[in-house]
């Protein structure tokens, strides 16, 4: 008997706990020419905001040990461009499309997102309280648990389907932002979004970004991210989308057995691309040397020391 | 069918060309009827130093032998480990990638401008034109590099019986200076010809090569680089601005773009 | 002419901007066997607690992707111990010599500060309080910035000579926790510890350490540090050591040009332990090359984008 | 002079010994003068997955031709890469590491219990006895395994001239059971005899061995492993529980202690 991928998240069933980050897939079109996107649990897109953005200069990414910075800049096509030219694609791709919306106030999450509620293909909307590569705001959202708690109630009044509340890592107590964010209504949370780190050209003397600082990604984040999940499945009772350095099915298990219903993978997918294939492959591989029917056996099986 | 894969292919010839000049010919490359003149490959390099892929221009391809070639200098640290793999190791190639030059008219005067390492993708061009059978004559083959030492595969150029015009800034080998000089020369000589430019090189000289083609309207193509994290269009890192306003990605609207096209 | 590797923080000189970090050198007697003390501008020892600790049982150690997580729990043989037999070793050895002192409750720091204060050979002492390894405290005063500023008062009461704030990462805003020892009166900087993170074993489904959690540090958290340390250079006075994934002299010249004085290596000496000879001979070459004549030309000296 | 070393040093002899079980001679160490059995060197393997060194024992050095000898068996991430290393790559060593086996009287018996990749350090530990004279009739060389398979090196253990007592689970070579069943009656057999034990191996066994030493009153040694970021005693990630209470370091205190001595 092949074990069982399948996870359901807020009421929506994923094929398998496999969705690629935000920022990470584009709109879907690029990776579909890898391999079909149904092989994917979920897909979420590059963070949509009202207007179209260009992001910042070039260059906005530098590589680092295990790991790498971008400091993009929300560059996208703004949130009607979107509807209008990329939904059509996703709607017609068999994996659960998640709209990740960034804002620079909450009059901005609100609009956008009311505009995504009459876009029928959409399962769920990720919101980007985190982003670390804008000055206008974003980041200050998911430092505050007043501002997150405040902006998801916003949000959750104008979009109807399930909405994840994606968490920032630069913060003291990433399980104080989930209790807000679980206060204000999210049916999910997300975490970890990137870590703010900067690289220095030593013959330059220049930071490597033009936005002088962005954000670390990669394997690099891993044991962090795993250690936020930990904390947050332990003091919140909301289902987790683990994030943060996945590129092997060991990674997944890691995640799920913290407590992440699902994962997301993100830079892993700039260094091998078909990797959510191999990844899903190896999952059965692991869950029959286990004995295991199903996934869903691994999440928060964690066996703490006393 | 998927139009792109990555794949494990083997090292199956190893050549130093020149100091840090090197050419690896890998096998056996699955995509081989897809590659294009301008298009690259980007290579995974395993090493604890190395994160990124490192892109490579297609310099060569060989359908019934399998194989790919690209030509590399050492230049940091990937590049430095790249030369140190030997035959028989492989290496995960993800590819083709990106939009090949477009051919020109069998009538027209072709001007190639290639800078330094700048060179792969233009031999790969003008082999695959004398294939098809262009007239090499109507190739002049313009190839700038600091010094003697830069100027690398001679020979395989002149086999290809085109013009050669070997330029370096020291003048110890071909004309002294940059090539953008003897350039000119050759269009405002052959002003009546319809011509088309092909370029690939350093930065400076692109754009040099891209005002030539402006000032005397003519039409061309430049391949840039940019840093590259996916080389597949996913992760938005590697934008030009484009004239026309807007953002274009190099890795797959690229790397080669119109004169006239990105803003240098 | 060589160039000159000097610099002078609070007063003290160093021969060059290199010392080895804490819980990464022990109290130097290993190290002494792979190179002379001499080579390194300082040398800081493990933390050093009221009582003898012997810390958590093993595995307290793990790998992970270009870095490693260790909970060590502050293992070491208290104060007394300390300064019976393992300063008249350190006090032998050309190098300025930094005691790291860690403790549970303020008193506790006073108490084992006093005792260093009366040992004529100690240059400085280091107030970890940062620590994400004990329970009863540590961590607690480096994420609060009012017990940040009470502790390094207390302290600076019964400790003569100059002392150094060691601040966490695991804060929303280090500028915030510097300040705060800016005005308790700390008369450097150091930064930063490590970030909390964790890793689990797929086969066994435990984590890798026994204390479930530890500090991640090594390379892979170098951009983290170097963005820390140029906030904290861009709205404090006082002199800064970076720390965090230093493993060459490209990584020093990084943070000396983000506003650090100085530097201490960690994880590096575990995978190359005369990594401080190669990185000090590194540096005056990079520096000839640069035609800068002192060390000190390079602080603060990034070229940030506007 | 500094009593340890790192330094970059060549493969000039590699050995698949059997399945999964390698050898590999490596040169010139500086320290060779300084090795002795029981003490392991501190291998970095360069790849993006490996971030720690990994230790291994000496299985055997060799001062005229400045060589040492590790055996190891394919066991995770670092193992497989290192078995992927081939003659002439170099590889970066730190060693010699850890407190050496103390050598027992020359009259004394002695019992050998090595237990699957334990094997190395007392090959190394025998061959020098046999060549500081000790007669190889006394000593009794106890190796258990698995299955026939990991018995490597069995014709070097004869060579040696010792009474060789190979011993697998599952009887598919030697004795069937574990070592320390026919130790224990080698012991009831010659108990007016002086005795010493030097055991290495999984931890299961040198549990076993180490009670077997105490129920008999027979000292003894054994080698323990642990995770080891270090390897020198600078970071207390690889500390084993004393009996008289306290910690020692694996890497630096050990990795030979006596029988007795650690609470396994
Ligand atoms: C389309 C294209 C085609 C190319 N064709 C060739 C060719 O045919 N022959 C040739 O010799 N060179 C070619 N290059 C350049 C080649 O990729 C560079 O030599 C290489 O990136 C330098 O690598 P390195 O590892 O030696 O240097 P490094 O010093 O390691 O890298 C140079 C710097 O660029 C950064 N960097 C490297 N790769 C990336 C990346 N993917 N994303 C972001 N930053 C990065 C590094 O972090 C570093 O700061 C091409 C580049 C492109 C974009
Ligand atoms: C003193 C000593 C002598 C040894 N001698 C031999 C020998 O002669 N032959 C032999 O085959 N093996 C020997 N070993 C064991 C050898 O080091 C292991 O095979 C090796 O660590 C396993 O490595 P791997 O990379 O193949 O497995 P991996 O699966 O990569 O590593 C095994 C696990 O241990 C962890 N780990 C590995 N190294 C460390 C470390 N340094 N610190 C913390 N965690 C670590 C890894 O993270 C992983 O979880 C010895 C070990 C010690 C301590
Ligand atoms: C190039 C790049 C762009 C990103 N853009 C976004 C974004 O627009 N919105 C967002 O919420 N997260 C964005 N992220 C963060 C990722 O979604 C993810 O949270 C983070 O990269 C950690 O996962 P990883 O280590 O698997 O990459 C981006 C990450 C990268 C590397
Ligand atoms: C094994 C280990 C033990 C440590 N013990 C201490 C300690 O006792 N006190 C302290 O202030 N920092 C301790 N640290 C943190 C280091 O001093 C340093 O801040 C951190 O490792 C980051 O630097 P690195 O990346 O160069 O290792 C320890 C780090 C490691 C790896
Ligand atoms: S390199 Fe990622 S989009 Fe071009
Ligand atoms: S391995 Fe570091 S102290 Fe033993």
């Amino acid at each position: 008997m092949t074990p069982d991928l399948k996870v359901v998240i807020a009421g929506v069933e994923f094929s398998n706990p496999l969705m690629t980050a935000s920022g990470c897939c584009g709109y879907g079109e690029e990776l579909s020419e890898i391999f079909p996107l149904s092989k994917l649990g979920g897909l979420v897109t590059k963070s949509i905001t009202l207007h179209p953005r260009l992001g910042h200069p070039t260059p906005r990414t530098a590589e680092t040990s295990c790991g790498m910075l971008n400091a993009i800049g929300l560059a996208n096509v703004g949130v009607d461009k979107f509807i209008a030219e990329k939904i059509p694609f996703l709607a017609r791709q068999k994996t659960k499309i998640i709209v990740n919306v960034a804002g620079s106030t909450i009059k901005e999450y609100v609009e956008v997102c009311a505009r995504l509620n009459d876009c029928e293909p959409i399962d769920m909307v990720e919101l980007n309280i985190s982003c670390p590569n804008v000055d206008e705001g974003g980041m200050e959202f998911g430092a505050d648990p007043k501002m997150t708690e405040k902006s998801i109630r916003a949000v959750k009044k104008v979009f109807q389907r399930p909405l994840i509340a994606k968490l920032s890592p630069n913060v003291t107590s990433i399980v104080e932002i989930a209790q807000a964010a679980e206060q204000g209504g999210a049916d999910v949370l997300s975490l970890i979004n990137s870590l703010v780190g900067t690289a220095i050209d030593i013959d330059t003397w220049q930071p490597r970004l033009t936005n002088n600082k962005g954000g670390l990604t990669g394997p690099a984040i891993k044991p962090i991210a795993l250690a936020m999940v930990d904390a947050v499945y332990s003091h919140c009772k909301l289902p987790i989308i683990g994030i943060g350095g996945i590129a092997s099915a060991a990674d997944v298990v890691e995640f799920m057995l913290c407590g992440a219903t699902a994962v997301e993978i993100g830079t892993a997918l700039f260094i091998q691309p078909d990797i959510p294939v191999k990844i899903a492959k190896d999952l059965k591989t692991y869950l029959k040397d286990k004995k295991l029917t199903s996934i869903t056996n691994l999440i928060g099986k964690v066996r703490k020391y006393k | 069918m998927t139009k792109i894969i990555s794949e494990d292919i083997f090292i199956v010839k190893k050549r130093n060309l020149k100091n840090d000049y090197y050419s690896l010919v890998l096998k056996p490359f699955s995509k081989i009827e897809n590659c294009q003149p301008g298009q690259f490959v980007h290579l995974r390099i395993p090493s604890a130093s190395i994160f990124f892929r490192r892109a490579f221009s297609l310099a060569d391809t060989n359908a019934e032998k399998g194989t790919i070639e690209i030509i590399f200098k050492v230049f940091g640290r990937g590049t430095r480990i790249l030369s140190s793999f030997r035959k028989s190791d492989y290496l995960n190639v993800l590819g083709p990638l990106g939009v090949p030059f477009k051919l020109p008219d069998k009538k027209e005067k072709v001007l190639i401008a290639a800078g330094g390492i700048g060179l792969p993708p233009l031999l790969y061009l003008v082999a695959e034109m004398v294939k098809k059978g262009y007239n090499p004559e109507t190739i002049e083959f313009f190839y700038g590099g600091k010094t003697a030492a830069d100027i690398i595969e001679r020979n395989r150029i002149k086999k290809m019986k085109v013009n050669f015009h070997p330029v370096t800034e020291d003048g110890s080998f071909g004309e002294k200076g940059l090539i953008t000089t003897p350039m000119e020369e050759m269009i405002l000589e052959n002003k009546a010809e319809k011509m088309k430019i092909y370029s690939c090189g350093p930065e400076g000289m692109l754009k040099a090569v891209n005002e030539l083609g402006l000032k005397y309207g003519i039409e061309g193509q430049i391949s840039l680089e940019a840093p590259m994290p996916c080389g597949i269009g996913l992760c938005l890192g590697c934008v030009v601005p484009l004239v026309k306003g807007g953002h274009a990605r190099v890795c797959c609207d690229g790397p080669v773009f119109d004169i006239g096209e990105v803003v240098l």
